[in-house]
C-alpha cells in the first residue's frame, strides 16, 4: 500500500491532461473497432504492396492494432515464402540481399508514431458502421 | 455463501500478495484454475435505471475493495456497445478480446480477461465496442455468469442504464442486486422502476450516491431515509460527492486508492458490509459549523453560489 | 416551412439531456418560438418531473402511436410559457412497442404544427436510442468533460450518419478546468472534433429547480437562464460568442459591472 | 388496411372504426385464416369508434373470431348509441384508458418462467403475490401485498385492494373502487367503465392523479408537501372529485 501512496503523492501531471492523452488513445482504437470496411480496406492495400516485393503466404497473414502502454500501433505479422528475384509492376529495384536467413523474418512494425497525425481514420471521416439510421 | 474451504487471509497478507511483481502460484491462484469448485461465487449486478448515477464507478471500486480483501473478483462490462468499465480501471490499453468473443466462442474466457494492474486477484470481462446490445443472447449470457461463479467468490456485473435489453441481460445470471441512485427525484423514481423489473427471487440492496450534506440540509436534495423511505430496501452504503471521483476516472485508478478521500472511505465500508460486517452507516452531517464557517472566511471554500 | 426536429442524446446517462431538453425548449419558447418537447425515453420517464407537469398527464407517446388519441389530446401545454408543450413518455407500455416510421410519422406531424421539436433521447445505444433518432433533422451532443461522457459521446457521433451535430458541453466545473483537472472546453472541441453550441458551467441551482419542477430560464436573472438563452439564440443561427467561463465568475460580474459588457 | 390487430400484454386490440363493419370482417377472416391457430386462446378488445354500425354487423364480428378460438371480452366506443349495441350484442364497455392498460401486468411477467418456479418465493423483501378473489356480486377484487413500483400497473374488471405503498408512476385502474393500505403516490382510476360511485381510498392520500369514471382530479401542489395525518377517500360529488377523511 506504501508505494502507492507514495506514487500518488508525487505531484504527477494534472490528471486532465492524463485524461486528454488516454482518451486520444482510446477513441483511436474505438473508431477503428467501429469502422471495419476501412480496416479491410487498409489491410488489402498493404498486402498489395507487399506482394510485389515479396511472395508472401496470406492465409498467415495478421494485421491488427494494438496500444501498449502510451503508444498506438499497427502491428502486421507476414509469413514470407520467397523473395520476388524482380519486383513485378512497379520500376524501381528492391535493395534485398540474396543470403535471407532461413528463419522467419522479423515481425515488421509499421509503426504510427504517437506524436504523428492521427491515422487513416478522421474523426469527421464519414464513418457509418449502421447505414439503418 | 461462506467460504468454508478458505482460510480467512488477513489485510496485509492480500496486500503483500498483491504487491508481489510475479508471485509464485499461490493457493489462492490454484484455486481460481478452472477445476470446478464446491461453493458457487456470489453473483452481483449493480444497476440503477438511471444513467450517470455511478454504477460502473462501484463496480470499479467494489470489485478492487474484494480483490484488496483477498477475494478472486471478476467485474464484466455489460454495457456492450458503451464500453467504460475498462477506462475506469485504466485497463483500456490492455483489452484484447471481450465478452461477445466468449460468447461466440471466437476466444477462451482466460484470453479475455484482463488482470488488474494493482490488484493481481481482479479480473476484468470488458463489453464489446463493436456490437449492439441485442447481440448477446440471454441465456449464452446466463450461463457465462454461471461459470464465471464456478471460478470466482465475487462476479460483479456492470450494467447498462435503461430497461431495454442490455439491463436484461446484466440481471439474467445474478442472484443479488445492488441498486445504485443519487438523492434526485428522476434517479429515485428510475431505481423504483428498476426494483419493480428485477426478478422477486434476486436479493436487492440499495446505495445511495453523490450525497451532499450541504443541498440535504438546504432541503434542495431528498435526505438518505426519504429515499429508503420510497425505495423500501436494505440500505448498504452512502457515498459522499466529491471532486476525487473526477481525478480518479481522469488518472484510470478506482477511487478508493486515493488517500484521505471519503468517496473511497464509504466504499471500503460497503466492501467490508458485503463481507457480512455489520458498520454502521454515518449519516453525512453538513459541516455547516464553525470549522466551514471559518474555511469561507479564509476563503478556502466557495461561497454558496458557484462563483466561476 | 415545417419546423426543426432536433434529437437530444449523448450516450450516457445523467450528463443532463432531460434539464438541457427542458430548459432549452423554453429559451425557445421565451424567444417567441412554437415549441413541442417529446420524452422519447419510454419506460423511464423524467421530462414530465423536470417540468413539474406529471400530475396533468392522461395520454403519451404510446397512445398516439397507437391511434388511441389524437395529437392535440397527447400534448400537454405548460401554462407558464406561451408556446410550450410537452408529448410525455409513456411509464407503464413497453418501449418494444413503438417502431422507428412510427416515430418518424409522429415527428413529422409534429414538425408541421410547431417551429422547433426537441427530443429527450433516452441514454444507451438500444432499441429507444434508434427510436429517438429516427424522426430527427438534427442532434445536439450532451457531454461532460469526464472520460467515459467523451467515449461515449463519441461512439454517438459515429452512429449519427450525416445529420448535422453540435456539441453542448454541460457541468464544466470552472475551478477544476483551472487546476488542471478537468477537460477544458477546447479538450473536449479537439477530441471530438465538432463544433460547440453551448457551454454550460455546473451550478447547485439547477439541482433546486429541477426537484420543484420548474425549469431555471423562469428566472431571466439566473447565469444558467442567460446562457441557456444564448444557446437558443445560436440555434436559430444568431451569432453569439461563448462566454469565457472563467471570467463570468465573481470576477467577471464585477469586471462586467466596470466595463458594462453584457452577455 | 382497415382492421389492425394489436397484441399488448393483456390480450388483442382490434381497430375496427372503418365502416361499413363486414368489410372489415371479410378482412377479419381473411387475416386470420393466415395464421389458423396463432391467436388460439386469447380475448379481444374491438376497438369500434364512434360510426354507427349495424347489430348483425357487429354479431358477425364476434361470431368470426369465435370460430379461431378468440374470445371478445370488450369494446371500447366513443358514441352512445353504438355503446347501447355492443353492450345488447353481449360485449362489455371498456375505457380507452383500461384498453391499453394490461390486465394485471408488471414487465417480470417475461422473465423466464423456470427462474421464477426454480427459486421459489425466497424474497422476504417484498411479498409478490397478486391473487384475484370473486367477491360476492360476482366482480373480481384483486388483492396485492407489496409496493407497487414505478411502471407497474394494475387493473381489475372490479376492486382493487393494495397492502402496501403504490408509488409515482405505478398505476392502479379497476372497474370498482380500490383501497390502499399505505401511500398512494401513483395515479389512480376507479370506477373506470363509468361507475359514478366508485372511490378510492388511502392511509395516505398524495397520488398523482385520481380518476372516477370519466372526472380527472390533479392533487394540489400545497397539499402534497405537508403529509396527511389521516387515512382519505375520494367520491365523485355531482361530477367533481372530493376528498374526504376515510371512515371505513
Amino acid at each position: 500500500m506504501l508505494d502507492f501512496i507514495t506514487r500518488f503523492f508525487r505531484r504527477e501531471e494534472a490528471s486532465g491532461s492524463q485524461a486528454k492523452e488516454r482518451l486520444r488513445l482510446v477513441l483511436m482504437s474505438d473508431r477503428v473497432s467501429l469502422a471495419p470496411e476501412i480496416f479491410d480496406a487498409m489491410k488489402g492495400e498493404m498486402i498489395s504492396v507487399v506482394r510485389r516485393y515479396l511472395d508472401i503466404d496470406e492465409g498467415g497473414l495478421d494485421v491488427h492494432f494494438e496500444s501498449a502502454e502510451r503508444r498506438f500501433m499497427l502491428l502486421a505479422n507476414i509469413p514470407v515464402l520467397s523473395i520476388r528475384p524482380k519486383p513485378n509492376g512497379d520500376g524501381h529495384a528492391a535493395l534485398v540481399s540474396e543470403k535471407m536467413p532461413r528463419r522467419r523474418r522479423r515481425r515488421r512494425k509499421p509503426q504510427v508514431a504517437p506524436d504523428a497525425e492521427t491515422p487513416s481514420v478522421e474523426p469527421d471521416a464519414p464513418v457509418e458502421p449502421d447505414t439503418s439510421l | 455463501m461462506t467460504d468454508i474451504n478458505r482460510e480467512e487471509m488477513t489485510v496485509e497478507e492480500a496486500l503483500s500478495l498483491s504487491n508481489q511483481e510475479a508471485p509464485a502460484e499461490t493457493a489462492r491462484e490454484a484455486i481460481a484454475r478452472p477445476d470446478k469448485k464446491v461453493s458457487l461465487g456470489r453473483t452481483i449486478v449493480v444497476t440503477s435505471g438511471k444513467g450517470g448515477v455511478g454504477k460502473t464507478t462501484t463496480t470499479a471500486n467494489l470489485g478492487s475493495g474484494l480483490a484488496e480483501a483477498g477475494k478472486n473478483v471478476v467485474v464484466v462490462d455489460a454495457d456492450v456497445g458503451l464500453r467504460n468499465l475498462d477506462v475506469t480501471l485504466g485497463l483500456e490499453n490492455r483489452v484484447r478480446k471481450h465478452l461477445l468473443d466468449v460468447i461466440e466462442e471466437k476466444c477462451s474466457l482466460d484470453e479475455a480477461l484482463v488482470r488488474d494492474r494493482a490488484r493481481r486477484t481482479l479480473f476484468l470481462l470488458p463489453a464489446a465496442q463493436d456490437r449492439e446490445k441485442d447481440d448477446v443472447p440471454q441465456d449464452k449470457m446466463a450461463a457465462l455468469v454461471r461459470t464465471l461463479a464456478e471460478r470466482f467468490d465475487f462476479v460483479l456485473i456492470d450494467s447498462p442504464a435503461g430497461i431495454e435489453q442490455g439491463f436484461r441481460n446484466a440481471v439474467v445470471g445474478a442472484k443479488e442486486a445492488i441498486i445504485v441512485t443519487t438523492p434526485e427525484v428522476s434517479a429515485v423514481r428510475d431505481a423504483d422502476r428498476i426494483i419493480g423489473l428485477l426478478p422477486p427471487d434476486v436479493e436487492s440492496r440499495l446505495i445511495v450516491n453523490r450525497v451532499r450534506p450541504a443541498l440535504v440540509k438546504k432541503g434542495t436534495m431528498m435526505s438518505v431515509s426519504d429515499v429508503v423511505d420510497i425505495l423500501r430496501l436494505e440500505l448498504i452504503g452512502v457515498v459522499p460527492d466529491e471532486k476525487d471521483i473526477i481525478i480518479a476516472a481522469n488518472r484510470g485508478t478506482p477511487v478508493i486508492d486515493i488517500p484521505g478521500s471519503e468517496t473511497g472511505a464509504a466504499f471500503r465500508r460497503i466492501v467490508q458490509r458485503l463481507l457480512g460486517e455489520s458498520i454502521p452507516i454515518p449519516t453525512f452531517q453538513a459541516a455547516d459549523g464553525f470549522l466551514t464557517r471559518l474555511k469561507m472566511t479564509l476563503g478556502l471554500q466557495r461561497p454558496d453560489t458557484r462563483g466561476g | 416551412m415545417p419546423g426543426t426536429v432536433y434529437v437530444i442524446t449523448s450516450g450516457k446517462g445523467g450528463v443532463g439531456k432531460t434539464t438541457t431538453t427542458a430548459n432549452l425548449g423554453g429559451a425557445l419558447a421565451k424567444l417567441g418560438r412554437q415549441v413541442a418537447l417529446v420524452d422519447a425515453d419510454i419506460g423511464l420517464r423524467n421530462l414530465d418531473l423536470v417540468l413539474g407537469l406529471e400530475k396533468r398527464i392522461v395520454y403519451d407517446l404510446v397512445d398516439l402511436v397507437e391511434e388511441r388519441c389524437q395529437t392535440r389530446q397527447a400534448l400537454i401545454k405548460d401554462r407558464r410559457f406561451d408556446n410550450l408543450y410537452l408529448l410525455p413518455a409513456s411509464q407503464v407500455k413497453d418501449k418494444e412497442s413503438v417502431t422507428e416510421d412510427q416515430m418518424r410519422i409522429v415527428m413529422r406531424k409534429l414538425a408541421a404544427d410547431f417551429d422547433d421539436v426537441l427530443i429527450d433521447c433516452p441514454a444507451g445505444i438500444e432499441h429507444g436510442f434508434r427510436n429517438a433518432v429516427a424522426g430527427a433533422d438534427q442532434a445536439l451532443i450532451v457531454t461532460t468533460p469526464e472520460v467515459a461522457a467523451i467515449r461515449d459521446a463519441d461512439r454517438i457521433l459515429g452512429m449519427l450518419g450525416n445529420r448535422r451535430c453540435r456539441l453542448i458541453i454541460n457541468r464544466v466545473r470552472v475551478e477544476m478546468v483551472r487546476t488542471g483537472d478537468m477537460l477544458s472546453v477546447d479538450d473536449v472541441v479537439e477530441i471530438l472534433g465538432r463544433d460547440v453550441v453551448g457551454v454550460v458551467p455546473d451550478d447547485e441551482e439547477i439541482i433546486d429547480t429541477t426537484n420543484r419542477g420548474e425549469p431555471i430560464v423562469l428566472d431571466a436573472s439566473r447565469r444558467l437562464a442567460r446562457i441557456y438563452n444564448a444557446i437558443a439564440r445560436r440555434l436559430l443561427g444568431e451569432n453569439v460568442p461563448l462566454t469565457n467561463l472563467s471570467e463570468d465568475g465573481l470576477w467577471g460580474r464585477l469586471r462586467r459591472l466596470v466595463t458594462g459588457t453584457g452577455q | 388496411m382497415t382492421v389492425q390487430i394489436k397484441g399488448t400484454k393483456s390480450g388483442l386490440l382490434l381497430h375496427l372504426q372503418e365502416r361499413p363493419l363486414s368489410g372489415a370482417v371479410a378482412e377479419l377472416r381473411e387475416r386470420l385464416t393466415s395464421l389458423p391457430g396463432f391467436y388460439k386462446g386469447s380475448r379481444a378488445v374491438l376497438m369500434l369508434g364512434s360510426l354507427p354500425a349495424e347489430q348483425s354487423e357487429v354479431s358477425a364480428v364476434i361470431a368470426t373470431l369465435e370460430q379461431f378460438g378468440i374470445v371478445a371480452d370488450g369494446a371500447v366506443c366513443d358514441d352512445a348509441q353504438l355503446a347501447a349495441l355492443a353492450r345488447s350484442a353481449g360485449l362489455r364497455l371498456v375505457g380507452a384508458s383500461i384498453a391499453a392498460a394490461p390486465r394485471i401486468r408488471d414487465d417480470r411477467t417475461d422473465v423466464p418462467e423456470r427462474r421464477r418456479e426454480r427459486d421459489g418465493g425466497r424474497s422476504r423483501k417484498s411479498a409478490r403475490n397478486g391473487r384475484a378473489g370473486a367477491a360476492p356480486d360476482g366482480s373480481a377484487t384483486l388483492y396485492y401485498k407489496g409496493t407497487v413500483r414505478s411502471g407497474q400497473s394494475l387493473s381489475s374488471v372490479g376492486h382493487i385492494v393494495v397492502i402496501g405503498d403504490v408509488n409515482a408512476g405505478a398505476e392502479l385502474v379497476a372497474t370498482g373502487d380500490i383501497v390502499v393500505w399505505g401511500a398512494l403516490r401513483g395515479v389512480a382510476h376507479a370506477g373506470a367503465e363509468g361507475d359514478d360511485s366508485a372511490s378510492v381510498a388511502a392511509l395516505r392520500l398524495e397520488a398523482m392523479q385520481l380518476r372516477i369514471s370519466r372526472a380527472i382530479a390533479v392533487a394540489p401542489d400545497e397539499r402534497r408537501r405537508k403529509k396527511p395525518a389521516q387515512p382519505e377517500i375520494a367520491r365523485l360529488r355531482d361530477g367533481r372529485i372530493t376528498t374526504e377523511p376515510a371512515t371505513l
